[in-house]
Parts: C-alpha cells; sequence; structure tokens
C-alpha cells in the first residue's frame, strides 16, 4: 500500500494512504477528543469536537473525516483550536443534566474526561435546561436517558452497521433530538450491550449493572471469553470476589470492539451446580488423599483407563494432561463437546458476526495436542473399566458401568455419579491461555479467587509427581515455555 | 544567653561552651526537674485525698467537654428530605474520599424516578472514621454533616459502632427544612 | 545423700557439659555459652567448697566480665560457622594427642589418689561440712592476704597467659587480613 | 538428736525455705506494685489520672477497680492469652535462655539482703499480737528454746560481691536477647545494653569500695550492723552520713544498671523499638518487663541497705530505744523486729518511689553523654572519693 508522510504538531509521520487524521494521530500519541467517532463505525463527523487546523485550509476540519495527504501540515493543539473545543464542550453540556453522581456511567465518562482535560470552564447558562424523558426502557437489557444523550449517533450507527438490526434512530431536531425505537418495537438485538460500551456518555446504560457499582472501584483483569470458540478478548471487572460486569477488549483480529450479550450474561451470572472440595464415594476427603488414589489408580490400572478431555481446558492443562497420559498409558482419549455451563442460559446459534456453532473455548487446542482424541460417541465402553471424565456435560449413558474419576467445575449428572470426584475451576478463575476457532493463541489472566486452594494444573502436577514424572513447568509460565 | 520572644517571659537557654562543672554532672539540673514533677506529684495527691479531682483530663464517654466548638467535627448524621427520606442518592463521592475507608454504601432503584437512586444501605464504621470531615466536603447533595457533639462515640464492641442507616437519619435537624427534589444543580 | 555431694555431682556434670558443649557446639556463640555455664558451674562447685570468694570472684570476673567481652565481640565479629569451623579443622591432629594423654594422666592421677584411700568419695563430706571449716574460711580477708602473699607469683603469671592469649589472637587475626588480601 | 535433711538441719532447712519463699514472693509483689506505681505515679505527676477503666464489674451495677491495680491483673491476662511471636531465628535456645539471665538474677541478688536482725522465735510468739497460731510459741520454747536465725535468706559472708557477681550476669539476659533475636534493632539494644552496664558497673563498684573501707566488711549483715553504731553517741553511722559523695554516685549508676530512664538507651522505644526485647512478646515480654521493675525494687534495697541503714531504726537496740538524751523505751523482741521490717519495707518504699519520680522527670541521654557521665564524671569522682575515703580510715577516721 502507499504510504504518504505528513506533519502534525511539527512532528513528521508516515501511515498508509487513506488513513483519517484522528487514527494516524492516535497511534503516534496525539489524542485528538471525540465523540462521535468510533474506530470500528463509520465516522459520520456530527460531533464537531476533534476539529483540527489544517494548513492552507480556511476553516477547521472534522480529523475524523479528513483523509491524510502527502504534505499535509496539521495543528491539533493552537490557541483557537482549544477554543474550538471549549465552546464545543460548553454547546454539549448546555442540555446536559450533569447527573454523574447517579449515572452510572461517572468514571469511565468520555464527557466528563475531555471536559477535564480540555474545558474546565464555568458553565454560563443561566435558562431552564430542555427536560427530556430520564427512564426510556429500550429493552429488558437496557435503558436510555435521554436528557443526559448528545446524539452523538454512535449506537445508531452500530446497529446499522455492526448488528445490522437497524433498531434505532434519531428522532426530531435541535434540542429536542433523541434517539428511539420505532414505536412498539423493543431493542432485541443479541449485541445490545455493545451499545452501553460505545455510549460517551452515560445516556444508555446497562440493567444489569446499573447502581451496582462504582466503576472506579472495579478491578480489570484482560480475559478471553470462554463462551464460544471465538475467543472473544474481555476485560473481567470484578471487585471482592465478585464479577460486576464483562466489556469486550479491543482486538482487531478477533472481535474488534464487540461481544454478545450471551456471554456477557455468561459471565455475569453466578454460576449455579458449582462443584466444591474433594469427595470419594461422596463422603468429602483431603485433596492429599485423593491425589493419592488417583495415582495409584493410574499406577495400576493406567491401561484399563479412558481420558475425556475438556474443551474448557487451558493449553498449559492439556500440556500436562498429555504428559500423564503418556507416562500412564492411558488407553483411549476421548473429546466431548461440553457445552452448557449453567441452566437456564439460552442456547445461541451461530452467526456471522461473532458466535459460533461450537460453544467451546478450545476445542482447536485439544484437536492440536491430541490429534488423536476421538467423539466421545464413539466410545465401546466394553474396553474399559475407568474413566477419567474430565469436565461437565458428558453422556452419562455412554459411561455407565465404569468407575469415574470426575474433574470438574460443573456439578451434573457425571460428577454426581463419579467414585472419585475433584472440584475444578471455571475459565475467570484460572491463569492459562485458549486457542481459538483461528488457531490464535490467546493468554488470559485469573479474575477471580477460585474456591479451592488447587486449581487443574496444581492438580495435574500433583498427579505427575506421584507418578514418578517429572512435570514440563509448574506453573502457566513454566509450561508455556517448555511448549515453545 | 537569654532570647527574648515578645509576650513572653525571658528564656535561658543553655550555652554549651559555658557549662559549669555543676551542669555537666546533671545531679543539680535532675534535682530541679525532680522537684518540678514532685510539687505537681504532691498537689494532684493532696487533691486525690481531699476527694477532688487531680488531673486535668476528661474521662471522655462519662464526661464531654462543654467548651466544645460548634465547629467541632462529631459524629455523622444523614440530612433528610420533608418526607423523613435520606437525601442521599448513593454517589458514593463520600466513600470514594474517605481515607480510612469507613462508608460503605449500597445503592438501590428509588421509586421517584426523578431520584432515581437511593441508598440501600448506608453504614459508618466509626471505630475506622478518622473524623477528617472529608466525606462532607464531597457530597454533593449535602447529604451527610458532621454534628459537634461527640457523644457515646464509642462501645465495647466494635459491631456496635458501625452506624447504619437508620442511626445516622435518627437526629433532630435545626435547620429549617430545606427539601430538595431530585438531583437539581 | 548429703546435699553437699548431690550438689557436687550437679554442679560437675554441668561443668563437663558446659566443657563438650565448647569443644563440639558449631556456633562460637554456643560455645561460648558452654564456657560460660562451664564457669558458673565451677563457681558453684567453689561455693560448696565453703570458698565463697573464689566463687564470687570467679562469677565476677570469667563470667561476669571475660565472657561479656568475649561474646560481645563474637556477635560484632558475627562469624559465620562454618568457615570458623574449617580453619580450625586442622587442630584436630594435634589437639587430640594431646587431650588423649591428658586424659590418661588424669586418669591415672584419680586411680592412685582412690586407691591410697578407699573411702575417698564418701569422706567428701567431712572436708566440706561448714562445721568442721573456721567461720572465717573463705572470707574476703583470708582470701586476700593469700592472694597477695603466698600465691602472688602465680596470680601475676596467669595475667602473662592472658597476654601471650591476646598476642595469639592478633597474629592470627593479622595472618587472616593477609590472606583477604589476595582474594 | 537434731533430724536432718539431705545433711542440713530440718528446721534450718525449712526455715530457711520459708524465708526465701516469703521474700521471693515480696519481691513480686513489689514488682506488681511498681508495674501499677509506673501507670499511677506517672499519671499523678503530669496531671494525669492514670489506668483507671479496667474493672471486675459487680452486682448493682457497681464496678470494682482499685485504683488502677485491676489493669495490672488484665495485663498479664493479656499476656497470658495473647499469640506468642517467635523470630525466625536459628538459636532457639539462646533466645528462650536470655529470659532467664534477664529475670533470675533480678530475684536472685535479693537473697544476701538483711530485712531484719536477729529473729528469736521462742521470744517472737510470745507477742501477744503474734499468737495466732496457737501450737507454734510453745512448739519453739519447748524444743527450740536457743533458736535464732537472721532475717536473710543467705548469710553469706561476701555478700556485697555476691550482688556484684549476679548483678554481672545480668548483662547477659540483655546480650543474648538482643543477638538471639535475629533483628537489628536487637542487637542494638543489646549493643548499647552491654556497653552501658559494663561501663556503669565501673563506676558502681568504685563507689561502693568507699563503704567496704569504711565498714571493713563485705558482709551485707556486718555492713548493716556496723551502720546500726552510732558516732559521736547520737548520729547513726548510715552510709548517707559518711559517704554522702558516693550515695549520689551510686544512685546514678544503679539506674544505668537498671537500664531505666534517663539511662534506657537499650529499649529506646523512639529509636530501637524495644531495643533488645523487641521480639518477644506474651509472657516473655512479660518476664522482661518484670524484671526491670523487679530491678527497681532492689536498686531501692540496695539504697538502703548499704546507705541508709537498711533495717536498722536510729537509737534502737535489740531491747528497745536508747535515745541519746538517756531517756530510753523498753520494747518486745517481737516489736523491735516488725519495727525493724517496717523501718527497711518504709525506706525501700521511699526509693522506689524516688526512682519512678527520677524515671518521669528527666528525657533520655544522649549515647555521648551516657558515655561521658560515665567515664569522665562518675568515674573520677568514685576515684576521688575513694582516695579521700582511704586516707581518712588510714588516719583512723571513724
Amino acid at each position: 500500500m502507499k504510504e504518504v508522510t505528513f506533519t502534525v504538531d511539527g512532528k513528521e509521520i508516515t501511515v498508509p494512504e487513506g488513513t483519517l487524521i484522528i487514527d494516524a494521530c492516535e497511534e503516534n500519541g496525539i489524542y485528538i477528543p471525540r465523540f462521535c467517532y468510533h474506530k470500528h463505525l463509520f465516522p459520520s463527523g456530527n460531533c464537531r469536537m476533534c476539529l483540527v487546523k489544517i494548513e492552507k485550509n480556511p476553516k477547521p476540519q472534522p480529523s475524523c473525516m479528513t483523509q491524510v495527504s502527502d504534505g499535509m501540515i496539521v495543528y491539533t493543539d493552537t490557541p483557537e483550536i482549544s477554543e474550538m473545543r471549549k465552546a464545543m464542550l460548553e454547546f454539549v453540556l448546555i442540555n446536559h443534566p450533569l447527573d454523574c453522581p447517579i449515572c452510572d456511567k461517572a468514571g469511565e465518562c468520555m464527557l466528563q474526561d475531555q471536559y477535564m482535560e480540555f474545558s474546565g470552564d464555568k458553565s454560563r447558562f443561566n435558562e431552564t435546561k430542555v427536560a427530556k424523558e430520564k427512564l426510556y426502557h429500550f429493552s429488558d437489557k437496557i435503558l436510555y436517558d435521554a436528557e443526559r444523550c448528545i446524539t452523538c449517533s454512535r449506537c445508531v450507527r452500530f446497529t446499522e452497521e455492526v448488528s445490522k438490526t437497524n433498531k434505532l434512530g434519531i428522532l426530531n431536531r435541535g434540542d429536542t433530538s433523541y434517539v428511539a425505537l420505532a414505536h412498539g418495537d423493543t431493542f432485541d438485538d443479541p449485541y445490545s450491550y455493545c451499545v452501553t460500551d460505545i455510549c460517551p456518555v452515560g445516556a444508555l446504560t446497562s440493567k444489569k449493572f446499573r447502581f451496582k457499582e462504582r466503576v472506579w472501584y472495579l478491578h480489570k483483569t484482560e480475559s478471553i471469553c470462554a463462551g464460544c470458540s471465538r475467543g472473544c478478548n474481555i476485560t473481567i471487572e470484578t471487585k471482592d470476589n465478585k464479577i460486576y460486569r464483562v466489556r469486550p477488549r479491543e482486538n482487531e483480529k478477533v472481535n474488534q470492539s464487540w461481544m454478545c450479550d450471551f456471554a456477557r450474561d455468561f459471565y455475569i451470572d453466578p454460576m449455579k451446580n458449582r462443584t466444591s472440595g474433594t469427595q470419594v464415594d461422596h463422603k468429602n476427603v483431603t485433596y492429599e488423599n485423593v491425589v493419592g488414589e488417583v495415582v495409584s489408580l493410574l499406577k495400576e490400572h493406567g491401561n484399563e483407563m479412558t481420558f475425556v478431555l475438556s474443551a474448557y481446558a487451558t493449553n498449559e492443562e492439556l500440556a500436562l494432561a498429555k504428559q500423564l497420559i503418556d507416562s500412564a498409558e492411558v488407553k483411549g482419549i476421548f473429546t466431548k463437546p461440553d457445552r452448557v455451563w449453567h441452566e437456564g442460559s439460552e442456547e445461541v446459534k451461530s452467526d456471522d458476526i461473532l458466535v459460533k456453532e461450537d460453544k467451546t473455548p478450545n476445542m482447536t487446542g485439544i484437536r492440536k495436542i491430541f490429534p488423536a482424541a476421538k467423539d466421545l460417541s464413539e466410545m465401546i465402553i466394553s474396553d474399559y473399566k475407568y474413566a477419567f471424565v474430565w469436565g461437565p456435560n458428558a453422556a452419562v449413558d455412554k459411561l455407565d458401568g465404569l468407575q469415574i474419576i470426575s474433574l470438574s467445575a460443573m456439578r451434573d449428572q457425571v460428577s454426581d455419579k463419579a467414585k472419585w470426584a475433584i472440584a475444578g475451576r471455571f475459565a475467570a478463575e484460572k491463569h492459562g491461555s485458549f486457542t481459538n476457532c483461528d488457531g490464535i493463541v490467546q493468554p488470559f489472566r485469573r479474575a477471580l479467587k477460585g474456591e479451592n486452594n488447587y486449581d487443574e494444573l496444581i492438580f495435574f502436577v500433583g498427579i505427575l509427581k506421584g507418578l514418578g514424572v517429572e512435570p514440563v513447568g509448574r506453573t502457566v509460565e513454566e509450561v508455556r515455555k517448555a511448549a515453545e | 544567653m537569654s532570647y527574648q520572644i515578645p509576650g513572653l517571659p525571658d528564656m535561658e537557654y543553655m550555652d554549651r561552651q559555658k557549662r559549669t562543672f555543676l551542669t555537666q554532672i546533671y545531679y543539680r539540673e535532675v534535682a530541679r526537674g525532680v522537684w518540678i514533677t514532685t510539687k505537681h506529684f504532691f498537689r494532684n495527691m493532696w487533691k486525690w485525698m481531699t476527694f477532688r479531682k487531680g488531673g486535668v483530663v476528661v474521662q471522655y464517654p462519662e464526661e464531654t467537654r462543654p467548651d466544645m466548638s460548634p465547629n467541632n467535627r462529631g459524629r455523622h448524621v444523614l440530612v433528610q428530605r420533608s418526607n423523613g427520606e435520606s437525601r442521599c442518592v448513593a454517589c458514593q463521592m463520600c466513600g470514594t474520599v474517605c481515607p480510612a475507608e469507613c462508608i460503605t454504601i449500597e445503592a438501590e432503584e428509588s421509586k421517584n424516578s426523578t431520584i432515581q437512586r437511593k441508598p440501600k444501605v448506608f453504614d459508618i464504621d466509626i471505630s475506622r472514621c478518622i473524623f477528617c470531615g472529608f466525606c462532607v466536603e464531597a457530597c454533593p447533595v449535602d447529604a451527610i454533616r458532621m454534628l459537634a457533639s461527640t457523644e457515646n462515640l464509642v462501645g465495647y464492641n466494635r459491631f456496635k459502632m458501625i452506624y447504619d442507616k437508620d442511626t445516622l437519619l435518627n437526629w433532630h435537624p435545626v435547620v429549617n427544612d430545606d427539601v430538595v427534589h431530585g438531583y437539581n444543580p | 545423700m548429703d546435699f553437699n555431694i548431690l550438689m557436687y555431682f550437679v554442679f560437675g556434670m554441668v561443668a563437663i557439659a558446659g566443657g563438650l558443649v565448647l569443644l563440639f557446639a558449631k556456633h562460637p556463640i554456643k560455645g561460648a555459652m558452654g564456657l560460660l555455664v562451664s564457669m558458673l558451674a565451677l563457681a558453684g562447685l567453689y561455693a560448696i567448697l565453703q570458698a565463697h570468694s573464689i566463687a564470687v570472684f570467679q562469677v565476677i570476673i570469667y563470667a561476669g566480665a571475660i565472657m561479656v567481652l568475649i561474646i560481645y565481640f563474637l556477635m560484632l565479629l558475627d562469624i559465620k560457622s562454618e568457615d570458623y569451623l574449617k580453619s580450625y579443622a586442622k587442630l584436630v591432629w594435634t589437639g587430640g594427642p594431646i587431650l588423649l594423654l591428658l586424659a590418661i594422666f588424669f586418669i591415672y592421677k584419680l586411680y592412685t589418689v582412690f586407691k591410697g584411700q578407699p573411702g575417698a568419695l564418701s569422706d567428701m563430706s567431712t572436708v566440706v561440712d561448714p562445721m568442721t571449716v573456721p567461720e572465717s574460711f573463705g572470707g574476703i580477708k583470708e582470701f586476700s592476704t593469700a592472694l597477695l602473699t603466698k600465691y602472688m607469683f602465680a596470680f601475676e603469671f596467669v595475667s602473662t597467659l592472658l597476654f601471650a592469649a591476646i598476642v595469639a589472637v592478633i597474629s592470627i587475626v593479622q595472618l587472616d587480613w593477609r590472606g583477604r588480601k589476595n582474594d | 538428736m537434731e533430724s536432718t535433711f539431705l545433711g542440713i538441719n530440718t528446721v534450718h532447712f525449712w526455715t530457711y525455705l520459708f524465708l526465701a519463699g516469703v521474700i521471693f514472693l515480696f519481691m513480686f509483689m513489689m514488682g506488681a506494685v511498681m508495674s501499677w506505681s509506673e501507670r499511677k505515679q506517672s499519671a499523678q505527676l503530669q496531671d494525669r489520672l492514670g489506668a483507671n477503666r479496667a474493672a471486675i464489674p459487680l452486682p448493682f451495677g457497681k464496678k470494682l477497680a482499685v485504683l488502677g491495680f485491676i489493669n495490672n491483673l488484665a495485663d498479664a491476662l493479656k499476656c497470658l492469652v495473647k499469640e506468642n511471636f517467635k523470630p525466625q531465628t536459628e538459636n532457639k535456645v539462646i533466645y528462650n535462655l536470655a529470659i532467664f539471665f534477664a529475670f533470675i538474677p533480678a530475684v536472685l541478688s535479693v537473697a544476701v539482703v538483711p530485712f531484719a536482725g536477729v529473729i528469736k522465735p521462742a521470744e517472737l510468739f510470745q507477742a501477744w499480737y503474734l499468737k495466732w497460731v496457737p501450737w507454734l510459741p510453745e512448739y519453739f520454747a519447748a524444743n527450740l528454746p536457743d533458736f535464732s536465725f537472721r532475717l536473710q535468706v543467705a548469710n553469706l559472708n561476701v555478700g556485697l560481691l555476691f550482688i556484684f557477681a549476679v548483678g554481672g550476669i545480668n548483662v547477659f539476659g540483655a546480650i543474648l536477647a538482643g543477638w538471639s533475636s535475629n533483628n537489628k534493632f536487637s542487637m542494638m539494644g543489646g549493643m548499647r545494653s552491654a556497653a552501658q552496664m559494663i561501663s556503669y558497673e565501673v563506676s558502681m563498684g568504685l563507689a561502693l569500695l568507699g563503704i567496704i573501707f569504711i565498714y571493713q566488711n563485705v558482709d551485707i549483715w556486718n555492713l548493716v550492723q556496723g551502720q546500726s553504731e552510732l558516732a559521736w553517741g547520737w548520729l547513726p553511722k548510715w552510709g548517707i552520713f559518711l559517704q554522702p559523695l558516693a550515695f549520689f554516685l551510686f544512685l546514678a549508676a544503679a539506674v544505668a544498671e537498671n537500664k531505666r530512664m534517663p539511662f534506657d538507651l537499650p529499649e529506646a522505644e523512639s529509636e530501637i523499638i524495644a531495643g533488645y526485647f523487641t521480639e518477644y512478646s506474651g509472657f516473655k515480654m512479660l518476664l522482661f518487663m518484670f524484671a526491670e521493675f523487679i530491678e527497681i525494687v532492689f536498686v531501692a534495697i540496695m539504697v538502703t541497705t548499704l546507705f541508709f541503714g537498711g533495717y536498722s531504726v536510729p537509737w534502737l537496740m535489740a531491747d528497745g530505744f536508747h535515745f541519746p538524751w538517756g531517756a530510753t523505751l523498753a520494747l518486745s523482741h517481737a516489736s523491735v523486729v516488725l519495727l525493724q521490717v517496717f523501718s527497711f519495707i518504709s525506706k525501700v518504699f521511699f526509693f522506689c518511689w524516688l526512682l519512678q519520680q527520677i524515671r518521669w522527670s528527666l528525657p533520655r541521654f544522649r549515647y555521648d553523654q551516657l558515655m561521658h557521665l560515665g567515664w569522665k564524671i562518675l568515674l573520677p569522682l568514685a576515684i576521688l572519693n575513694l582516695v579521700i575515703t582511704v586516707i581518712i580510715v588510714a588516719l583512723g577516721g571513724f
């Protein structure tokens, strides 16, 4: 692609042809304020916040609508520009209710941030503000506050371009304009929560997160969504070991800036039917006891055992499991579509935006590490006496008559039936990495403290040590390094 | 060597170069110091023996100082609306600014759609509070104030020193009925 | 059993145990503690022999002054046990035979003493019985008189021993410094 | 035939065992009183009220606070039940041994101090106010008519030196605790205490040499006997009158030995936390504190015994008062003994009070000031005092 060179504030920048000024500047560390411009939406240029001075141009130009050209000289920080930003902010704030104390966006609000950074002036507006609808229920997920809205049209463009439902539009004009649905319609979009993320003010808020917690208290952890094999990059926001919300993280290759509503509910809804502790014959015993029993079982009956893998396992755990299977000479390796994580979550079929048919995060990883693994439905029971079942949702009737070792974070028929039951951890509770459907390996960090003192990795390390095999690594980092 | 501060009597400072032997062996200075403390000791003992209080301290929970300033930062209270509800909108400003992290607030939806937000839980842990008054400064709706009174701020049980919303609302304002409808800047 | 005899054995055992700790303790401070206990037990032995002055001076001079200084310097120097042991490992080959000879000599001496007096051990009670020693025995006056007249030379000669020890220590430390310079 | 126990006369054995128990208990009680007066006396002289909160609840809403004594009980209870922290040190043995080195000498050295004169039980229990046990006077009159003993646990003829010997061992408590705690601050505290105690022991010994020369004795019993005599027929030969300079030198040196304010550098809170016992907690710390309080009492006892005539009351002889103007007042043996004990204990109480008063009045010395006072002031003065005393004694002075 052809490259062009231009100058911003006396700094020479070379970018591909066709890049917008606002993007080119941001990549080079110059932040231009904006409300309506979003990287993954088509620019509309209606907020006038991103005006820049371009030499030989009589008027300031919106940087989100202007492509760079060779030899262009741009100024982003002249007195004129900063005056214009101040004026623009004052204009936006004329009818803004300034109810930050009761606004959920407060703390991450673009209007707040840009006012503090680029203006800081006192209001000169003494007249009465225009009162509008404050509680407009778009759907049972999304609430709209027309007073706070600055009609940047990001949400409208999102429904047009990304989710392609075309539900939202802007009604009226001037200071009475607001975002609205068609009469009698609801905003039932599978990606509807995304509009709360892209809304620069607190006009569109999530009902699930409404008044739950102030955003500056939330601890943000970078993670990978375990909802389907797409592997969207997400940020899990927690406080006191509780997930308050999940938001998408920008990744150009995987999910751009979006994620589906299903996955957000998937994380926020409290996990039901969790397993806890370690049991043998439904009696609580210590973790060390169970590890000892499983080790002796693997030593004596390894060749009569089948190993059913979980597609929720991380690559690092799978590497250790492979070592275990090789050293204990386990006979059969199977995998299963352990799809459902909690009851009542609605089944979403695949679509051509993000959601994939395969609802497990790491089936690609299993295929890579265990090319020989067959599906559980192909198993012949009479070949085996014992089954090591990892993860939930194995077909119980396929395991009839076997003695089961269950390692699962979720309680189901298999873990109830298991002779040896070990509680596992949910994806948000451990470190590791998933390989998504396109084969991209994405690491993630633990957001929650697990209830148990051990996770699957520690369990496998313990088993390997019991078998007298030196594990390739004892921490996620060591295993990752050994795999390289 | 003497050194005059206006309004104070002459103060003598020791010139280290001119210390006498008597000063250097300390005994005379020690005797002078002990003499002062002994005078205090016997005066207080005499007061105690004649059933008067010797010390100048205030036995706090039983006694309180009568000369407390009206600006003293004492007990926290929540300001009410005319219907008796708290004026607080649970914005967490006080909890955020609190250096002792003693304020716990949980918000909930108010039935009044103009107010929208109100506290479900509003706890102040008085045993942790350092009475700095930042919460009063931070409050955007003048919902939290501090009374001058410091009565009964102590307790034998630290859980009883956590003041909940009802306790904080339980006071009788002397100000006129300044009602706030919703949040109106 | 007589109380004095009982205490004699107790103090004797403690003294020997302290000496053994001094010899075999890996850490120099523990060795010094062994020596200290040994000193205190020796003072106890003097005390049950009614030699109160000697007992008290034993504690004042050896336990109260010299051991304090030794421990003080051991703490300041912070000798690590292994280096300390290594430098003395060679001394076993010269010190061992000498120790053995001394042990044989003392056993022989004890043997001759008890051979001549079959009831020596049981007679010890009469030796240390408070009734049989004069009232002034072990008093400061008698002790001083004896020390400053009869044992004057021995007393002064022992102080030269201490002087020799100081010279030896300085020479060892200086050797050590020279070694370190080469590092 | 007298019965014996392990070769010791049974009556002697039980008498001295009883005496040792009583005096041990006395020292403990005094330690408790000192820890109380540490709070209440300091409060009084600083216009405060002092500890008065801890109380035992009584029925009808009353409370038993006993002038803050219950605070002491609460403290002891707290120290007993609280978690016992231990430092990560490889010398657990020395760490635990150090407590004994600090505590035992404090109570051991009081063994040679006489609390009263010769006691004759056969006569003593004849007094109507001591006839608590009916058979006791009859038993002593019938079986042991001539039995008498001194109110002193150990009758050593080198008593004063014994005190020095035990005091010398006391240094180990601080120095070993400081070293074995594996803590820089503890180590500094131990070092400071060792340097300080060794320095001041010299002046203390030299100051007491004057006393030894005047009374020509190191036996504490004889020292007190010597002080009971009269000079010129009217002045008691107390050490304070014969050796006034030595008294002041000894007082300063003894406070320094005691590691109390203004010489509390080994445990200077503002600099090195708690010095050598920083790493001790719970009951072990309590023992260190208690040893310190008992040492205050012991310093008071030493001052009383060596400079204020011990148990002696001016002009009181074994059979009553003989005033210098010729009048006499006959007293029974029991009355004399009780007067002596009372005299001794009241003097001790006064000096305990004085020591506390000094401790709460003065700021801490700087380290160079401490060493300056010890080596450049006290030591030359002690030597001067000694020389003058020797000259006077050689000229046949007193």
